[in-house]
């Protein structure tokens, strides 16, 4: 029996339930709605959440619990010489579940398998009837046992909403624990790893060489792991970056707000929009085979020595690429900006520019910064555009000319074809990981900060 | 249409030398007429109040004397508004200074997100009214001073404008509003979003600054039309009813609208 | 001083400036005139600076959209060459059976061969046979087949029919390879350019629309090679990605924005989640990696982990969104339902939410079309394959576009080149299909209040 | 699981690929899942134990190490059928607009490797040539830019093998050390520069291909299939004056031409269906014959009694031993 | 405090039978307090005026009363509130349910973004008052009747509420609190978004609820308060500061503050 198939049943006797609850309460109302505590549907759904929530309950627990059940009691019957490698047993229940599936044909493997195979899907029938009876029962009894608590006075809608709101806790619970849940493997890791490298040798050490042999008779680099190349790769790209997004994104903002028509406007938003949209692969190509060459021909034509990786053109694209993000949130933040404030400049003779450099752009200041720390953020933990265009040699330099690499290249490229975290160099990956994380979470208290303590000032 | 152009003309005595003229102004908004043949003469030094029910289009009548409806999309304007008998929507016209000539306050206080120094600096900067530090300064406190906010800002004029208390705010918008030496001064309801103390405060301003501006204010409270205005236009539905001084108004009105208006008989 | 001694003297020095300043400004002096002009100047330069903003954005978009479309546009169209296919009955049902299962078994491709030898006899030798035969794609004898099997009338019967062509054929066909260079630097020698020449003469050369790029899975054979598999693969890994997102997003979002107490404690947590939305997005697929594949022992290459890792990837996205949009709904509704004794949870459920929704929408949509585009997190759990087969459910082996478009990219092959940019116009439609359905939902929801 | 599961190098997945799509048309099995992750990581989830998680077959673009194998052995992995399907040959190459260079593999060492003797050749220094007409003035006066594949790849493993320590040897100063000091010999010969004459240009050679046709100067090390495609494009340089042509590598002639194998886990066969089929496969003719489909992607076939040989191991799954 | 809270105490006339009462009313906004010892008295089935100046409790004090506060954070309450006699701060007390006996109108009209219909028939639709399509129909009816409002909007009751004018939807927001039959209807500043024609009809609505309801009011106007209540309570910084028959405090104030306030000399 599948899994949909319970799903709906459950649902159907959920509807079910609720029908016969809501009947029940109008009819013991006497036929006066307000002689209830609450709604009639407050009563069915009552009685549906009974049936619903246990039956639900048990069927996940189910379905997490029969496999191993099953498992062990498969297992039980093998010969000890399959059970005592974990790897064989691995082996041997996977032959034994494609033999129940029926797809055993092209197996060749010992009768006891075969045997078990059967006896396999004899339990998975005999399994999923039981579960089906148990079900059933568990939804019988819970539509039975608040059936007959319903009673005028019974507080209905309150014990409703208490259920509600403790699936709303659950749901929070959940975003949250995947926040702390990606903080702690993090910073786990990260622990590991600094008990290998000194955190000081981490955070200012000036030479990163992480590609240390992944076998011990490979010959590679020895492993330095001074991060600070990376912190200034990643920062002369996102510097490069913002510099092309803060102005064009923020004169854009300021044009569609203020002086284009609406028609221009509906056009030209949805279209710079597109921008953030486009797969970042994409932006990594258009860097790495289109704006990469150009600038180096270009720079070969002027006499300048431009790397084939410079960090130019990966900061360029990405720039590109985070124009919308400033010119969506400081056109929201500027329109936010009461028409007063306008009106009162306006009525002071001032241009149109200058009412939006000296009243709304300061107003919308804060608002502002904060797009623009948004901004930083996504740029600092951009990775595919600069994994393809920018270097992965840890240079040290600042010279927008010079190939550069990042802290999210690094963490790809130390974690692509070898994910055991058990050297110093998957589990850099890790620090580095947790210093991003740091790095844009102390630029998200800082916007909140600021937007915290300027916000609606001008209200 | 014609009846009513008449009736408004009549309505309208004239004056002998008026700062500014209405003459036939039509307004719409898209399809929507707002404004109905208005004929309306504002004299020189003196505070003339513009009162109705909303909606009648006393705020719409205010903004077309400074052009402020030029920043509204899809407005149309007929007739002619002079300043000075000259016709402010001419093409030659520069509307920025048009604006600092005719300056204006609004009905809710809106100093910039400034300091209290700056917003009132901020009209003579930009229009290049002052040589020296020394000059803006002395505009700065000169029109603070008559604004009646001087004693109370002067040892902060660094410090935000916004944390100036609701009446304090709307004199400073009216400081704003003098420092750029504006001819005419226009008010739209500048004391609806304050408490009676500070309305008293802004009232007996309006009254002092009536010696040097020609003022005009809209305003919801008869009282306060009564208070403080020399002179009293009457509108509704979109139409001038009747202009007159303010004591006539008041205690004579002519035309039955009025009379049900100012007695809260109407509507 | 007394306080009233200095309050006289200020008010008599205010008054001097204040006789002076009433001086009425002269706004016709030439002064103020040059003024005006330099103002006005600045006015149309700061208008300039916004116009030439727009036009670089959008000039950026266009050179990227042009780049990619001008390399993708001709893989909608693939090469087909005509020959003329004896349907031998010797060869394809010697016992006149016409059982399908006989007619199945058939050597097409021998068939195939056959007609090119016919049209080119005079080739012999065994490498010049290898060449002749790539000019019809491995794939072609699979068409065939099944022509046949729907109509076996054929049987016997010779006649001309339009064959897929091999990825080289195609590529000479479309321009990409030049018959000018050097021969020992081109893919196909002379003899073989001679053979298209021959064909192209007799009009058996033609592009046709390519329908198998949309309906195929993955390939090694570019001609054969479709994005039908990763597409279904996305659709898979999206529906996860908004079955968990979407609910837990919102709820979250709901909660913490109505129900639960302000605090310290939920502004660490409005931090964090904020900052999730600017976290690599590759530390999600180590987290995934780690949890789902090292912990619970999900599939590998499964869109159920990458559905679960995007998840985890747009729930900031979706709360975010949902915070700002439900903050959006005026306190002073609230208000009005909780007073006319709505409880909590009904004041949520009848007003706030339905009036947050087209907010909440929108950003679920962009939330999804991130997802829709990422690449990094998926290459950690595995999903960088070649699979064929196209996947029949979320737990069955599967890529997503972008992970195609990266895999495509790293074929040797030059025919996936244009494969590749066609991906991505794919992908860029289905997006903008997307961002234009939540522009759609906010201009219909939009309600004033 | 019904389904092969295959990891490993990037360079054989175009030729495991092929054979894989075959095997899924001609026969009832399901067409196997190949991850591309390098040899190295491929070896390393191959090697993490036996059962249903994990890979069935590995890739590789060099020889199993030992220390590989131990660690199988370790992980209960004790019977490991190896393939090898033919050869490959490992190009330096650059665009067809730059002139062709003819390279020697000791330049290539002065070029790429971190330890170079010095000028007076009795010192050991770091690298400090900049541009190859520094190592030998006939070679054109361009900064040194070589954009290969980083230490998980199978093609860097080869590279270094067969041409850094092959090289290495011919300095005296270098082969000195062999006797003293063994473990910094090994160093010296196998050490990449890492500042920025060498750029680790990731596991995407197609993104090298492209790099270079938009860079005249640069050099890219990858595998000979994709040369062969883009033949208009690239040109491979000669080493020890042979040109990387088909002919010339699977005749022995080309000096960097390495073994393509695969690694069959022995104890999944029989309970993961498919897998002596897909050997028989890949080890049929039509696949890795001279004329066979691989062939065609640019893999460089054995000859034919090697084939053979292969071959039955493979039927066999005779373990490999080292 | 003790003093305060002795002239809170002298300043409260006792009533007979009060519909609502509150005694020693403490209440905290974190640490800043906003209402000190407020013991005061609602009679049923009149109007109670509650004035006083910007920010002195009036609007905190008028929602303890049907315990909106509870949705804000960080509010502490001390002392009891009854209604008919019960402690409204019990806590067997059901919020829901005491919120739909003493409804509220808001200072700025609230209309939900629904038909004018549904925004009348939410309030009976959530507590179940109803059992068929009919009954709502008339209490629907019946409320808009009550609001004065019927006559205008009859013909659209299924087009949106927020399409009606300020001073209609204020007497929506009336008509949708009337609907569940309230015993008490707060009403927060409720003319105050609203021009004289529109107040004068909200006050004159107000007169004859008066006859079925108890009504609070909190109003800026001391002119309205004169107008529509029987009994008047003047606040001045959180405290009490006298209440008493509205004649009596508009003629005759026992308090200095009071006398100050009303006369507008206070400051
Ligand atoms: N920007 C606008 N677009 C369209 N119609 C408008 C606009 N501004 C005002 N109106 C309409 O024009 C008419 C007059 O409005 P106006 O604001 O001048 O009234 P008012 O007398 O100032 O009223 P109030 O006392 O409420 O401020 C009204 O019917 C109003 O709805
Ligand atoms: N939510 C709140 N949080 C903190 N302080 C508050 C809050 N609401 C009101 N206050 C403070 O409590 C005091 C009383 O406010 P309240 O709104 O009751 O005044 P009010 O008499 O209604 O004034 P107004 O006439 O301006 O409406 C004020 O000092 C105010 O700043
Ligand atoms: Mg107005
Ligand atoms: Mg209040
Ligand atoms: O992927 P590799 O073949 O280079 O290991």
């Amino acid at each position: 029996m599948s899994l949909s198939f319970l799903l709906l049943a459950v649902a159907a006797l959920c509807a079910l339930s609720f029908y016969f609850g809501r009947q029940r309460a109008i009819a013991l109302s006497g036929g006066r709605y307000s002689n209830l505590h609450s709604l009639p549907a407050h009563y069915g759904m009552y009685v549906a959440l009974w049936c619903g929530l246990p039956a639900l309950l048990l069927v996940v627990v189910w379905y997490v619990f029969q496999g191993s059940i099953i498992e062990a009691m498969i297992v039980s019957d093998l010969p000890a010489e399959i059970t005592s490698n974990t790897g064989q047993l691995s082996l041997a229940l996977n032959s034994i579940s494609l033999i129940a599936e029926g797809n055993g044909q092209h197996l060749s493997v010992s009768p006891e398998i075969i045997d078990a195979g059967r006896r396999l899907a004899n339990l998975q029938t005999i399994a999923n009837a039981a579960l089906v009876v148990v079900m059933l029962a568990v939804a019988t009894t819970g539509i039975a046992l608040s059936y007959r608590k319903i009673d005028p006075d019974m507080r209905a809608r309150n014990n409703v909403e208490r259920i509600s709101r403790w699936i709303m806790i659950t749901c929070s619970a959940i975003a949250i624990l995947s926040t702390v849940g990606i903080v702690f493997s993090l910073m786990f890791e990260a622990i590991h790893f600094f008990s290998k490298v000194s955190p000081l040798e981490f955070l200012f050490g000036l030479e990163w060489s992480p590609q240390t042999a992944i076998r011990a008779d490979q010959v590679a680099s020895d492993g330095a792991f001074g991060a600070i190349p990376l912190f200034v790769g990643t920062l002369l790209i996102t510097l490069i970056a913002m510099a092309v997004a803060v102005p064009v994104g923020l004169f854009s903002a300021i044009y569609m707000g203020e002086y284009a028509s609406s028609k221009f406007r509906a056009v030209a938003k949805p279209a710079l929009e597109i921008l953030a949209g486009v797969p970042t692969v994409v932006y990594g190509f258009f860097a790495a085979l289109t704006v990469a060459p150009f600038l180096r021909d270009n720079g070969a034509i002027l006499g300048l020595d431009v790397s084939s990786e410079s960090a130019l053109a990966a900061g360029l694209v990405m720039g590109v690429m985070i124009i919308p993000f400033v010119s969506s949130l400081s056109d929201d933040v500027m329109s936010q900006v009461p028409q007063s404030l306008r009106d009162g400049s306006y009525g002071l003779g001032a241009t149109k520019s200058e009412t939006i450099r000296h009243v709304i752009f300061p107003a919308a200041l804060p608002g502002i910064v904060g797009a623009v720390l948004l901004a930083v953020s996504r740029a600092i933990g951009e990775t595919m555009i600069v994994v393809m265009a920018a270097g992965l040699a840890a240079n040290m330099t600042v010279n927008p000319l010079q190939a550069v690499t990042t802290v999210t290249v690094q963490i790809v490229t130390l974690l692509v074809g070898d994910q055991e975290f058990d050297s110093a160099k998957t589990l850099s990956a890790f620090a580095l990981g947790l210093v991003l994380f740091l790095v844009t979470l102390g630029l998200n208290v800082f916007a909140l900060k600021v937007v915290q303590k300027y916000r609606e000032k001008y209200d | 249409m014609a009846v009513v152009s008449q009736s408004a003309m009549t309505a309208q005595p004239s004056v002998a030398s008026p700062k500014m003229t209405a003459r036939d102004l039509n307004l719409s908004y898209g399809d929507n007429q707002a404004l109905f043949d208005v004929n309306l003469d504002i004299v020189e030094r003196q505070v003339t109040a513009l009162i109705g029910p909303s909606g009648c289009g006393k705020s719409t009548f205010l903004r077309c004397m400074n052009r402020m409806n030029d920043t509204i999309d899809g407005v149309t304007i007929k007739g002619e508004v002079t300043l000075d008998g000259r016709d402010i929507y001419d093409k030659r016209i520069d509307v920025v200074q048009l604006r600092a000539r005719i300056g204006m306050v609004f009905q809710k206080p809106n100093p910039f997100p400034k300091t209290i120094y700056d917003n009132v600096a901020y009209g003579p900067r930009i229009h290049g009214l002052v040589n020296s530090r020394d000059e803006l300064d002395q505009i700065v406190m000169t029109s603070l001073e008559r604004a009646g906010l001087l004693k109370e800002v002067k040892d902060r004029l660094q410090s935000p404008a916004t944390g100036l208390s609701g009446g304090q705010q709307q004199r400073l918008c009216i400081a704003r509003a003098v420092a750029v030496s504006p001819e005419v001064i226009l008010m739209d309801e500048p004391c609806s979003a304050l408490d009676p103390i500070a309305t008293a405060k802004v009232e007996e301003l309006i009254d002092e600054l009536r010696s040097n501006y020609t003022i005009v204010i809209v305003t919801h409270s008869m009282q306060q039309a009564a208070r403080v205005s020399q002179r009293t236009a009457f509108f509704h539905l979109g139409k001038l009813v009747e202009v007159g001084e303010t004591d006539q108004i008041f205690t004579n009105p002519k035309d039955e609208r009025t009379k049900g208006y100012i007695t809260g008989r109407f509507g | 001083m007394t306080d009233m001694a200095s309050l006289m003297e200020d008010r008599a020095a205010a008054k001097v400036i204040s006789d002076n300043l009433h001086k009425p400004v002269d706004w016709d002096s030439p002064k103020i005139a040059r003024n005006i002009k330099k103002r006005y100047a600045a006015e149309r330069r700061f208008k300039m600076y916004g116009l030439s903003a727009i036009a670089l954005a959008l000039l950026a978009l266009f050179v990227l959209a042009g780049s990619i479309g001008s390399k993708g546009y001709t893989a909608f169209f693939q090469t087909y060459v005509q020959l003329e296919v004896t349907f031998d009955a010797a060869e394809i049902d010697p016992d006149g059976t016409g059982d399908p299962a006989v007619i199945g078994k058939a050597n097409f491709d021998g068939l195939i061969k056959q007609a090119l030898r016919d049209r080119f006899p005079d080739v012999t030798s065994r490498q010049a046979k290898r060449d002749l035969y790539a000019i019809v794609s491995g794939g072609a004898s699979y068409d065939l087949r099944e022509r046949v099997m729907e109509n076996p009338g054929l049987i016997g019967q010779t006649r001309k029919v339009w064959l897929i062509s091999g990825d080289d054929f195609d590529m000479l066909n479309k321009g990409y390879i030049s018959a000018d260079v050097d021969e020992g630097s081109r893919r196909l020698n002379d003899e073989e350019i001679a053979w298209y020449d021959s064909l192209k003469s007799d009009g058996a050369v033609e592009k046709q629309f390519h329908t198998r790029f949309f309906t195929n899975g993955d390939s090694r054979e570019p001609e054969l090679a479709g994005i039908w598999g990763a597409a279904v693969g996305s659709l898979y890994t999206l529906m996860v990605t908004l079955a968990l997102s979407f609910p837990i997003g919102v709820f979250a979002a709901v909660y913490l924005e109505e129900f639960a107490p302000k605090n310290r404690f939920t502004t660490i947590v409005e931090v964090n989640i904020n900052n999730l939305a600017a976290v690599p997005s590759i530390v999600f697929g180590l987290l995934g990696l780690e949890v789902y594949l090292n912990v619970m022992h999900l599939p590998r290459s499964a869109p159920v982990v990458g559905g679960l890792t995007l998840a985890l990837m747009t729930l900031p996205t979706i709360i975010i969104a949902s915070r700002a949009a439900i903050k959006a709904v005026p306190p002073s509704i609230r208000q009005a339902a909780l007073g006319l004794g709505a409880s909590p949870v009904q004041t949520v459920t009848h007003h706030v939410l339905p009036l947050a929704m087209p907010g909440i929408l929108t950003g679920t949509i962009i939330g999804m079309a991130q997802a829709l585009g990422e690449t990094a997190p998926l290459l950690m759990i595995g999903m960088v394959a070649f699979i064929v087969d196209i996947p029949g459910g979320a737990l069955d082996p599967a890529t997503v576009l972008p992970v195609q478009i990266y895999l495509w990219a790293d074929s040797p092959e030059r025919a996936f080149v244009e494969k590749t940019s066609a991906a991505i116009m794919v992908l860029l439609a289905f997006l903008v299909l997307m961002n234009g359905f939540a522009v759609y939902l906010r201009k219909k929801f939009e309600r004033k209040w | 699981r019904d389904q092969i599961r295959i990891v490993g190098s990037s360079t054989v997945f175009p030729f495991a690929t092929a054979v894989a799509e075959e095997f899924g048309k001609t026969t009832s099995f399901k067409t196997p899942v190949i991850e591309s992750t390098g040899s190295g990581g491929g070896l390393k989830l191959f090697c993490a134990g036996v059962g249903e998680q994990h890979p069935d077959i590995t890739n590789a673009s060099r020889r199993i190490k030992k220390s590989e194998v131990e660690k199988c052995a370790a992980n209960g992995i004790s019977e490991i059928t190896e393939v090898k399907v033919g050869y490959d040959g490992i190009v330096l190459s650059n665009s067809n607009e730059a002139p062709e260079l003819d390279l020697t593999k000791e330049q290539i060492f002065l070029a790429l490797a971190k330890i170079v003797p010095s000028k007076d050749g009795k010192s050991l220094v770091d690298n400090f040539y900049t541009t190859w007409s520094e190592i030998d003035p006939s070679l054109p006066d361009v900064k040194i830019e070589v954009l290969g594949p980083p230490p998980t790849s199978g093609t860097r493993d080869a590279f270094t093998e067969l041409v850094l320590e092959e090289a290495c040897d011919e300095f005296p100063a270098i082969a000195a050390l062999k006797e003293s000091n063994s473990d910094q010999h090994k160093a010296v010969c196998a050490g990449v520069r890492e500042d920025g004459a060498y750029v680790e240009a990731g596991e995407n050679d197609n993104l090298i291909v492209q790099k270079l046709e938009a860079n005249k100067d640069a050099l890219g090390i990858f595998g000979f299939s994709f040369l062969d495609q883009n033949g208009d494009k690239l040109q491979g340089s000669m080493i020890n004056g042979v040109s990387p042509t088909f002919e010339a590598i699977s005749a022995g002639d080309y000096p960097v031409s390495r073994s393509l194998y695969f690694y069959v886990k022995n104890a999944h066969v029989g309970t993961i269906p498919g897998i002596e089929e897909y050997l028989a496969e890949f080890t049929a003719d039509k696949a890795w014959g001279d004329e066979g489909y691989l062939a065609d992607r640019g893999l460089i076939p054995m000859d034919a009694k090697e084939r053979e040989t292969v071959r039955n191991a493979a039927m066999n799954l005779s373990p490999l031993s080292m």
